[in-house]
């Protein structure tokens, strides 16, 4: 898929991921009996009102106590049910991270969890409510999928795929709105990124949020003649070292953007795996995302506060570029 | 909004220091309230908080966010805490001894910093910047940039633990400092406080005092509804605290609740109270969680708080 | 060792299956038992017990590390519940419907693997690979490696949530299945417990029995002495506990505290056991938590659990 | 500091450094008042018995209760004490990682977390009781320093230092045995990795427990005419990314080793900072560590069952030498 320009795109609506989630939820949970949900208090901010009243019994509420929630989640998970564990994606992950290893990625329960409103979209709410740290803290764990859908149509994709084939997955369910970035052929393919646009000068890889705003910069650069290849790193777990080793061999330069601490999400991944190709395939990096925690302000403000612009994403490819 | 962008690593907000003219007016609302007859400091006490409400009003409205049910719920009692039990200096937010503070529902940030502002920490005109780019104000209390914050809290469950250090502290340094906090009744729902209650009593920490805001509500429905903490006083009991009931919104009451521990343990204070309190519309309704009032409920609510 | 090393990646270990002769003979032992009167009920456990407690003193012999003394104090327990009360079939140990049983206190895995094998879920001769290199027998319950095992513990304060969503599942599904948990004493200091409980009874889980092995001690010391529980029936009550106080050695007593619940909500069983029970040197000595005998003290216990 | 040759290392004697952590804690505390101890009934596993006997108000034990432990020493680090909260690694960190956030890094409260038994030192206690997580949970939090020691000189340096500046800090205290790697003229210092050995065809970067076995590896590897440098990253965070740059422009490949999962640790900390460095200094990488939960065994065992011995270092490193 491509989208034209940037003054077109300025114009596309945006949308809150969590509404095409709750759609999809319920969709699945007509179909199938074995859907239910949890969460801590948060049917309102997970967005689950409508599957509460269509499904009072099968949405289960915990109260706010993240730790049991996951552990319910694995004992629902365990009784042949197919859990969807809501709840805000900074507590759900660092309250009961240990949860996570030891009930679902070590236990293997297919338990699906759902961090709501990640990366900064609690924006001036601050640190405490930024989930950031989430992709450096899951991916640590083996067994665990980690899908970070950029748009309504890969959030209903990854949520229908968790049911077909349940297993430990967490999904990072966008509250800040984002405009469409994949089309109808673009299907969600465990472990595989998305070419959200060819080219062979530079390559982003981003997620999430960051998906637009990486085909932006390349409308900017194609201004100045430059190719930018875009991938839409939906799974960063399991990676999808192939097309990455792809571009690095076809393209000279990757810049990688994430809205979450560079220690070991994405742009982790991506040097990791780089840092082993043949020689010119070792091509050089820009890892965009913070590096600290981020002072007031709301969600658009933080992004650019910390480069996480079109702008910032276009300045830092044409400087890996011109200072190889 | 690109004015206030700063570079990454600069400190973030500018340094909140106290502001004399605030601190002289709250030296003299302690001096007249600790000699003023108990309806007459009540009487003041429920202008303070009035005072403290609007202020959430406004800054709510301005900054189009924020949790007014539960800042009103906890009104009344950080007005008494602040303006006359707390041992501490506002001119001096650091000073080795001082009784401590914690709001470990810190959602109710707004609340919490109309009362420092006004208790001279800082001056209130920074209230006007809660929440807005680069302001030391953020939506959850940030003791790196917000004189009288003791610690960082927002995610519930945080404050009790905390206090607990600080209570084990202040006997450890020979200090005769008290150590407050406050918990929502929902927060309660968090493992992490019974295991704080546990080592509180196991400490016998009597310099300890728990004060549950006991609104009945949570962020989306009552608590009873949701996960019921009744009965409240016997789980706190079973855990070890000299348990004391106490409404919420009776300046009188809380002062006597607030009284120095008999038992040689934690004092928990139940202070049952109104979410929403002050404000016909809002009180007791689950919605103003954190809903946000439209011009016309704005003018409304500053009217009924006048 | 390196003879057992494998490729990452590889499964690690040979998976265990039922044992249709150890099947054949727990069978026998379920038929005997459902019509035995009490007292002879009582001594067949009795010996079954004893054997359970001779193969973890060898289990930990050759692997030169466990928790001896919580499994001593949870044998009879899991000696109950396997031979007696759960309704499931070792033969089948995924079979819809089985009653749960989840052993919190993963620490306890060498007295869990052995219930499991005596009841055939798996050849009691795997027991010697116990912590051995690529075993399915870790020194922490893995469901993954071995038949029977429910999900995975080892730190504390997991079992009893799973076991809450277990419990809910198995209304969900319109299973009419138990959901039985063994907590440690001083686990019920982890406030995860807490958040579990205060769920279990909004859920009115009449489904769950929640097991505490009250032996007293901890890792390190006492449990009064480290983090007091007590009064333990009151904080359970206080929660929406239906309690019961057990004798945790005493079957009869033990199988009467079984029953099903008779409040509408989740029973806690509150064993009073001894840590090291059966073993005269052993019994209710903290250093026994995970001490680990010499081949003297081996002889002498196997002797005394002849 | 150089060790001779693999032989003499095998016989070298080997210790647990949780004594000298005991030891130093104990002296500090004799010389310093507010110093105080926090642990989880873990009086004996973080050695700490010593310290009770001799300070028995000074030592405060929560029970079995994380998330309160790390709490209350942020408590007594508001109240101008400097607590070091001991506990078993895994649950230290995962168990508390919401309170190492929130309480410590983000109110930057001096705490002074000390992780025992890191790695897999509990062996056949299995992935639970591993603490391998902890570098990738830990780096994603701004403002929290990490320390690996990898003796018992380096234990003891690292205690006094946290107790001469307190600061947010992690320190891991080793349990598997190791030699002693280091000098009485290497100095810990902040942020600074230690050169070990000279070398400038190889240099492992390596910390903790594979010290030992990276000199061992650069032992063999000089057998071949090899000069291996060895690089002890004893600061996690903040990291020498001066030092690896000088790696990296003056030697042909980097292998680096850790006791932890691969995804955000020291490798992926190398890997993110070689990226960004010209063409020449782009050298091939190897990152050793886990990718999987591990399997039963003890600690020997599956060190080696993942590769972390000499053998799987010196094959790392002549194989990136090869294959580039
Ligand atoms: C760990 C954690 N989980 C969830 C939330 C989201 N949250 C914010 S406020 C709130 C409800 C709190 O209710 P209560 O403690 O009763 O506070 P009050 O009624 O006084 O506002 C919730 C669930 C949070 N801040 N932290
Ligand atoms: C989360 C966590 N913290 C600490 C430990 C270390 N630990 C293992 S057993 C134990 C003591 C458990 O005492 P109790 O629950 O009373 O068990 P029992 O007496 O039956 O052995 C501790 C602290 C652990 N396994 N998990
Ligand atoms: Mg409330
Ligand atoms: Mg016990």
């Amino acid at each position: 898929m491509t989208i034209a320009s940037a003054q077109e795109k300025t114009a596309l609506p945006t949308y809150d991921n969590r509404t095409a989630f709750a759609d999809e939820l319920i969709a699945l949970a007509r179909e199938d009996e074995r859907i239910v949900a949890v969460c801590n208090d948060s049917v309102g901010s997970s967005n689950l009102v409508a599957f509460r009243d269509e499904f009072p019994d099968r949405l289960i509420n915990v109260g706010i106590a993240e730790q049991n929630m996951v552990g319910v989640g694995a004992g629902l998970a365990a009784s042949g049910l197919v859990p969807f564990v809501c709840g805000a994606a900074p507590f759900l992950t660092g309250r009961s991270l240990e949860q996570v290893k030891a009930d679902v990625a070590y236990s293997q329960h297919p338990v699906i969890l759902c961090g709501m409103s990640p990366g900064m979209a609690y924006g001036q709410l601050g640190p405490t409510h930024h989930s950031v740290e989430d992709l450096s803290w899951l991916r640590a764990l083996p067994g665990l999928d980690i899908v970070v859908p950029a748009d309504r149509r890969q959030t209903r994709q990854a949520v229908r795929a968790a049911a077909a084939e349940p297993r430990p997955t967490f999904i990072r369910v966008g509250r800040h709105k984002v405009p469409d970035v994949t089309s109808e052929s673009d299907v969600l393919e465990r472990g595989r990124m998305l070419t959200a646009r060819p080219g062979d000068d530079v390559t982003f890889i981003v997620t999430g949020t960051l998906v637009s705003r990486a085909l932006e910069a390349a409308d900017r650069l194609a201004g100045s003649g430059l190719r930018a290849r875009v991938l839409n790193a939906a799974y960063i777990a399991p990676f999808d070292t192939d097309a990455l080793a792809s571009a690095a061999r076809e393209t000279r330069a990757i810049v990688t953007a994430e809205e979450a601490n560079v220690a070991g999400g994405l742009g982790a991944a991506v040097a990791s795996h780089v840092g082993t190709l043949e020689r010119e395939a070792r091509v050089p990096l820009r890892i965009l995302g913070l590096t600290e925690f981020a002072p007031t302000g709301n969600t658009d403000f933080l992004l650019e506060y910390f480069g996480l612009t079109a702008a910032g994403l276009a300045e830092a490819a044409r400087e890996a570029l011109a200072h190889d | 909004m690109t004015e206030q962008t700063l570079t990454r690593g600069e400190p973030h907000a500018t340094a909140l220091t106290p502001d004399p003219a605030q601190l002289e007016s709250w030296r003299a609302l302690r001096a007249r309230l600790a000699d003023a007859p108990p309806a007459e400091r009540a009487a003041a006490l429920a202008t303070a908080a009035r005072q403290t409400r609007r202020s959430v009003v406004r800054m709510i409205d301005s900054a189009g966010q924020g949790h007014i049910g539960g800042d009103f719920s906890v009104t009344d009692i950080l007005t008494t805490l602040y303006a006359y039990v707390l041992r501490l200096d506002p001119g001096e937010p650091e000073r080795a001894g001082r009784d401590r503070f914690i709001l470990s529902k810190g959602h109710c940030a707004a609340s919490l910093y109309s009362t420092l502002a006004y208790s001279g920490y800082f001056a209130p005109r920074e209230l006007a910047t809660f929440m807005q780019p680069l302001s030391a104000l953020n939506g959850h209390p940030n003791r790196t940039t917000v004189p009288g914050v003791e610690t960082n809290t927002g995610p519930l469950g945080h404050g009790l633990p905390v206090a607990v250090g600080e209570a084990i502290g202040a006997r450890l340094t020979g200090s005769d400092a008290r150590v407050f906090v406050v918990m929502g009744d929902g927060e309660l729902q968090e493992g992490s406080n019974w295991e704080a209650l546990m080592a509180a009593s196991q400490y016998r920490l009597d310099n300890l005092v728990v004060i549950v805001d006991r609104n009945r509500l949570q962020q989306g429905a009552r608590t009873e509804e949701t996960n019921a903490l009744d009965p409240l006083d016997e789980k706190l009991a079973s855990f070890g605290c000299e348990v004391r009931v106490s409404d919420g919104h009776d300046f009188a009451a809380l002062i006597e609740a607030f009284r120095p521990a008999e038992r040689g343990g934690p004092v928990a204070v139940i202070a049952n109270t109104i979410k929403g309190k002050g404000v016909s519309f809002m009180e007791d309704r689950a919605e103003w969680h954190h809903k946000v009032p439209n011009a016309e409920q704005v003018r409304q609510a500053l009217e009924e708080l006048a």
